[in-house]
């Protein structure tokens, strides 16, 4: 290994917050005392002080260029003394002290193309992965349908309220990463068929045993073909999950016509109300469709609005659908149940219906 | 290859939500890479089939993590995103930067990368997306100078993420920047060089609202809360009254343990019953708040599907107070053993989470030195299967 | 060896409780083997240990259960017990008896047992408690000269069960009486010659009270229900009013699916709301009865902890019009499809539910050739391991 | 074999019950419209009809000796022509028609040390199981214990009334005969040895491959000892469950010093207001006391004391657990919480505290 130069900087750590907190943070630090959201992407934050902070929240697509990193800057500058932060939904939120300065900055970055919204009880950004833009082991793309689904119910962004925060994300397979599993609505790359083994190079490429033992179902066994050190799959065991491929490049599973996208409903994060749920699957399959994926679209608009017109306030769509059940769900939004929603994995038993509590 | 066109992508500059495409169009006429990967992407969308491989590990000297090694398919065709790694960064603590250094990271970015980035990555670094190998050194010396670091990738601690905390919200019971950016410093070994069976993600929340989501996607989630009685302004409960909230409709029927009271002039909690879900709280902010004896509930093992399928991390630690320096002195003492389990016990690709389900909770508190309480279930057993030690019988048999 | 004293025993001679001890003194005096069975039994009072042991299968000509075989392991001390088999004898639907028909099994008891007896058995039947292997046959034809039949044991069809249903019960849905005697007679074979790869029990309960606790120990569990909306006697709504009942905390505040208003006048009932739960109308049997289009929900599987973990059972079939004789017949025609399906691959010891759990509900159903239905499930899964099947796809494709 | 006699019955199935039931409930079957308890273990129902038919319900230890069957019938035959049942809980019902029949039977069967009681929202009779009076496998007796906890609980059966019905069951071993595993409180003989190998005739008296696949949790593997053919336990896998027992005497577990009883809580059975529920572990283990187990009474008694005490009407012991919480019904019982609670069986993730939903 070649010998690292004498002042070469490494474990640092990132830098400390302090250095880029606005001063009227540092003086209300911990001793905030309330906010209110004056308009959709609006908040403003009131220190026991008596001092301000506004918050304007602006989309972004997450994927930025330099340049756009740079019109943040400007905008921050012109308006917040260069503060701003982003947020654990990949908006912008730029920090302000003087309230005349919010209508410019909102007519400023609405100009730049990243509209103003995202609080409170409507749609934030779509948490979402890489897709085709970076990942080897995606099902679908991510960004586009990230815009797609984005464009189409961008009245919830604004202005339009839904019951309660509701959280779209999306991941590309089945490594999900992100919290969709535990969203309002998922959006899930998936694949369909076992992998294809590339029997000439998985001796070289991977590790044989490894490889056997990333199965979570077992399908994977040792095979000789040809003379070739090589594995195969059992198809009755395989669900497409693709953990093989992570672990061995050999076992692609991408594949054009048969890759495509799950919808799953009613997962939460917060402790809100609720305790935290799992996304359940609503929709099984629904081919790729790019570069708009409109039957993806629309799954998700018909559930969005299903639930804002049928749910009560403050009830998140996990919570709306416990009340009504699963059974409604499915009549309400008029999605066809499948043997795919029944669970069969490894503890299905516990989403089976124990009880006669049932609704005709 | 020239650069072609790209009619499918070109539907994705229409419409009011901001477009990545327009990123990417705005930095490509100086970007070979960014012309490249619009073609291959286009490829992508017409073929409905994404065009990256794996490859070799690459990195930077002594680091075992922090870089993606990525490279197309399409080489020949698209032959300069033929490496297109990407650098996670670790982020600043909540996000929070200043123009000057986001101009700065532009600049780094502008000369050593493709000039596209992700703010940020899930796991919460920023993400600096496309890069050669040969540029990944220079990138990282040029980032270090302005203080910045590589978060992880692989078998190691990845990058600790907070929410906005103390900085700007009301209800943070602990100081969420304070704590993720100790932890990031105290663990910087463990960040960058693999010695894990697996990934072991931070995350911090200054309350039950979990902005982070660390419930749902780290290791060890550290959410605040508080153990006395919310606190109530009753004159704002009044306002509040008075502007026509309907607080017996979106407040008290709503608290899940029911534990609220009003009638008609100011609202009574019982507080022992309070589960602190935050409902209350979060629709009356000027009138009720978190009470003052505040602190953290830590729970461990949350994580994606993959493979026994996903987990919600479960509690640990009740009860923390975050502010005695010998209980956060104990939190890392608790995570030491905590790893030191892991380590011995883990399987190769063994999250946190799966090996406690695998080896049973009482095991593992025993192994870590926690005693058993009825907070970390939300019902005792329901089989009768129960593993009695010999030990403990001869006890009760005195 | 001669009667010994009991002083352990004795002690259960005290309470207000009625004492099983205080039976078994009814009878030794004229019965030996019941001295010996006092002896044994002080014995392991003393010693805190059973002292009973497997033998070699007894049973009556022709049936592979009914009897269950017992042997002393202190046969030298109390060589009346030597043997000790229990008898099962299938109860008369929902236990109703007359005093004629219980002195002529006193009398067969007498004659041929020892006398004593279990009414009624956990699974219901009536169970007479401990012969000799010589007696099994004659008992069994003396009893069938009264019109009985022996109930299972072992790999078979167990003696079904019902509650008091209709013939006194305002609100059975079904009448559990004449399907519990029907099915038990529709099955006598398998009730009496083992084929199963396990045992099944049948239980059937009038409503969702499930007086008979089939939800939780049959793996065939039969429970009446209602369709269409709860009848509602509002005078009869007033006079619980006026006899100071709070209907609103009692009734309306409880209701599960928060369907129900009260205006102090009379009741509502959103029905499509209402989960069937009973409590409504237990609280208020006269002003609330379920509705007229009755009939049961079939749910599978329930059993005992050994060796996965107790199970409840799981709705197969969420409505049926057990009136329709179609219906039932489909029914019967579901009943053979599931036998044949668990007799072709239920391993050895596996009960139905068991196996459902092991191939997965989805699959299960298929071969029994019934179509998925949301009502059987509490939740659609939530891990995203789908086994797509490649014929469907096509479908999709189109 | 030897040939059946030519009349020897057999398949015939039980009696038609229509044989056995009183001329008033021909007459009004599937037709009753409501029905009263008139105090403590006497109901009436009423027909549509307008007639009444009026229920006597009175305790029975089960095991009851043919004496007492006859003294059933006397009674049955001197107030109610002859007519009675039993319950799915093996109390004895007498049916009589008669109203001024009532309380001349009761004190008739009282006296005969049978006393009325059970109904509503008091304890009924306990469910029970074998013990030793016959069963092979019982780690403890239950006839005993059910006569011990019942004489304390006693005013339960008869006027004193709890906030729900309340059912108590008993299963001497592991295979829980009976519905233990969905009592309001069960009471469960368990080991805690693993089994003890008769080495010498296990290969004699049993399959060993069945042996070796009847262990939940693979603990037991062949051995071979002195060149006999047996089998050996894993005394870290064994968990006490005597499957192995079942399927082979020679794995004997009854251990007079190591036998004794646990205690679950809060399971049901009806649909009523919640769903059905299993039980829960409360105590791990209490020795074996003969003949009266006055620590397991204790146990159960303070159990019924603190629901009573601190639950809603209407609440069954599980709805009220689950409404405050297992932390408190520790500290309001004042039971140990210990790491046997913690379930480590093959669901158990689904039993920790998902969420931050505490009290403190
Ligand atoms: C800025 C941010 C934290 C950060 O460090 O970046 C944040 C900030 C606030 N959150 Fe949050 N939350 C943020 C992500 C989250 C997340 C995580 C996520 O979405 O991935 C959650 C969990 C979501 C879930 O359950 O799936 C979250 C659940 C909440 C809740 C609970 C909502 C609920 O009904 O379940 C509240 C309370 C409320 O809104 O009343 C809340 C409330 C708030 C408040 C009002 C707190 C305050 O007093 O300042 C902040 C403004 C809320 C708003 O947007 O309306 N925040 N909040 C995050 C903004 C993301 C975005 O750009 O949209
Ligand atoms: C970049 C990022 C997605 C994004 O676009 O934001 C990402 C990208 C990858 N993740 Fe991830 N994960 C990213 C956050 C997550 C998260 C969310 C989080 O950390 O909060 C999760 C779910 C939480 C969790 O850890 O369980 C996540 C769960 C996974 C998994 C499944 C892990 C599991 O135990 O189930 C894998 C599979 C693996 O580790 O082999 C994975 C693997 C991968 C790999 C390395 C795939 C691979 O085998 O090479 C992806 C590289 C993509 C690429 O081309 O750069 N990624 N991954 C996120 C990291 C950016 C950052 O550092 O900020
Ligand atoms: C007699 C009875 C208990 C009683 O005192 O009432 C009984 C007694 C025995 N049961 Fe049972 N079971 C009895 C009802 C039950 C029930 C309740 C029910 O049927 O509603 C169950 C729970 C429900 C279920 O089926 O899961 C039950 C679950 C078991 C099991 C565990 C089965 C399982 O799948 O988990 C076994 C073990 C076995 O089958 O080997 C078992 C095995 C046994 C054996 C045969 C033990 C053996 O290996 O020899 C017991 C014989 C005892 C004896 O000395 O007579 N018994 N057994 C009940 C039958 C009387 C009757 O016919 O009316
Ligand atoms: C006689 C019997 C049926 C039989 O065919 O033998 C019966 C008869 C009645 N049951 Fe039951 N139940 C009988 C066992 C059960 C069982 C099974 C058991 O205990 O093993 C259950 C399920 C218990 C459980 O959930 O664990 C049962 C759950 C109910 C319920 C629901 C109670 C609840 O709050 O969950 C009701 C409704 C009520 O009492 O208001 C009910 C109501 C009734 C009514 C009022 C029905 C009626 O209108 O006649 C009857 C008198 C109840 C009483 O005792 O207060 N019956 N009932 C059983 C008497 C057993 C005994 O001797 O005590
Ligand atoms: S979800 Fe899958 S495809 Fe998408 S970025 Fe993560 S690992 Fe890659
Ligand atoms: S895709 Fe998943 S289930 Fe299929 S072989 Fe690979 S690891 Fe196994
Ligand atoms: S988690 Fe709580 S403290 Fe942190 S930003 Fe969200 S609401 Fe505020
Ligand atoms: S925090 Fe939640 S549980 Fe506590 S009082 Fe408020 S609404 Fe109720
Ligand atoms: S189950 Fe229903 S119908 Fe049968 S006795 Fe009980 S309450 Fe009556
Ligand atoms: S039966 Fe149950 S769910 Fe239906 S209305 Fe009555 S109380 Fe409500
Ligand atoms: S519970 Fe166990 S010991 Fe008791 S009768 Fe049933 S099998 Fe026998
Ligand atoms: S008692 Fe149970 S766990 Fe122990 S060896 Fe026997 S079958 Fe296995």
């Amino acid at each position: 290994m070649a010998e690292a130069p004498a002042d070469r900087i490494t474990d640092v750590g990132p830098p400390h917050y302090e250095r880029f907190l606005p001063p009227i943070i540092k003086a209300n630090y911990g001793k905030w005392k309330y906010h209110e959201i004056l308009k959709p992407g609006i908040m403003v934050h009131v220190g026991e002080s008596g001092d301000k902070l506004f918050t304007v929240r602006a989309a972004s697509p997450r994927l930025i260029s330099v340049d756009t990193i740079r019109v943040f800057a400007d905008i921050a500058e012109k308006y917040c003394d260069g503060h701003l932060r982003f947020t654990s939904r990949n908006n912008v939120e730029f920090l302000l002290t003087e309230e005349a300065n919010i209508e410019p900055l909102i007519a400023d970055i609405t100009k730049e193309g990243f509209p103003v919204g995202g609080t409170g009880s409507g749609l934030s950004n779509i948490v979402h992965t890489q897709g085709w833009v970076h990942c080897h082991s995606s099902a679908t793309d991510a960004s586009g349908i990230v815009k797609s689904v984005m464009d189409e119910l961008f009245p919830y962004f604004q202005e339009k309220r839904l019951p309660a925060k509701t959280r779209i994300a999306l991941a590309c397979c089945l490594n999900m990463c992100g919290a969709v599993h535990c969203s309002d609505i998922a959006i899930l790359g998936v694949h369909q068929r076992p992998p294809r083994i590339d029997d000439k190079n998985i001796s070289k490429m991977c590790e044989i045993p490894t490889t056997i033992s990333s199965c979570p179902t077992g399908a994977i066994r040792t095979a000789d073909k040809d003379g070739m050190k090589t594995v195969e799959v059992s198809e009755d065991l395989c669900m497409f999950c693709a953990n093989c491929y992570t672990v061995c490049p050999s076992m692609q599973l991408n594949d054009p016509d048969t890759d495509g996208i799950s919808i799953w409903v009613g997962g939460k994060v917060s402790n809100a109300i609720s305790e935290p749920k799992f996304s359940k699957l609503a929709i099984p399959f629904i081919p790729n469709n790019p570069p708009r994926w409109p039957e993806v679209v629309d799954a998700v608009k018909n559930i969005i609005e299903v639930y804002a017109a049928n749910a009560r306030k403050y009830e998140r769509i996990g919570d709306w659908i416990e009340r009504i059940g699963w059974p409604k769900f499915f009549k309400l939004t008029g999605i066809e149940f499948t043997r795919y929603h029944i669970d069969d994995f490894k503890h299905a038993g516990w989403t089976y219906k124990r009880s006669t509590h049932l609704k005709f | 290859m020239a650069k072609r066109d790209t009619p499918m992508l070109d539907e994705l500059l229409k419409g009011p939500y901001p477009s990545f495409v327009k990123e990417l169009y705005k930095v490509q006429e100086r970007k070979p890479m960014v012309q490249d990967l619009l073609g291959q992407l286009e490829d992508s969308y017409e073929e409905r089939i994404g065009h990256w491989k794996h490859g070799g590990i690459v990195g930077v000297m002594g680091y075992g993590g922090g870089v993606i090694g990525r490279y197309s398919d399409l080489q020949d065709k698209y032959p300069n995103v033929a490496h297109f790694h990407t650098m996670r960064v670790n982020q600043p603590a909540a996000w929070f930067y200043t123009s000057d250094i986001l101009r700065k990271i532009a600049d780094i970015w502008e000369k050593h990368g493709s000039g596209l980035t992700n703010m940020h990555g899930s796991t919460g670094d920023m993400v600096l997306l496309g890069t050669t190998t040969d540029e990944l050194e220079p990138t990282f010396q040029a980032l270090a100078k302005e203080g910045f670091d590589l978060g992880g990738s692989g078998s190691v601690l990845r990058t600790p993420s907070c929410c906005v905390g103390p900085a700007r919200c009301e209800w943070a019971c602990y100081d969420t920047l304070k704590l993720c950016y100790d932890f990031t410093q105290e663990y910087q070994d463990e960040l960058h060089r693999p010695f894990f069976p697996y990934k072991f993600k931070f995350k911090f929340s200054g309350c039950p609202n979990d902005c982070v989501a660390s419930i749902a996607r780290s290791d060890m989630s550290i959410i605040g809360t508080w153990k006395d009685d919310i606190q109530i302004d009753q004159a704002a409960v009044a306002e509040y009254a008075k502007a026509g909230m309907d607080i017996q409709a979106d407040v008290i029927d709503i608290c899940p343990s029911k534990c609220m009271k009003y009638d008609g002039e100011g609202i009574e909690v019982d507080n022992h019953e309070c589960v602190h879900c935050m409902h209350c709280i979060n629709v009356m902010p000027k009138a009720l708040a978190p009470g003052k004896e505040r602190g953290a509930t830590i729970l461990l093992g949350a994580k994606a599907p993959i493979m026994d399928g996903a987990l919600l991390a479960s509690v640990l630690v009740p009860f923390i107070d975050l502010n005695d320096p010998d209980e956060v002195e104990d939190l890392h003492e608790l995570i030491g053993n905590i790893w030191d389990f892991w380590g011995e016990h883990g399987k190769n690709r063994e999250r946190i989470g799966e090996l406690i389900q695998r080896v049973g909770m009482s095991t593992f508190l025993e192994a870590i030195g926690l005693e058993p309480e009825p907070e970390m279930i939300s019902a005792p057993r329901d089989n009768p299967y129960i593993f009695f030690k010999e030990e403990e019988d001869e006890e009760e048999e005195e």
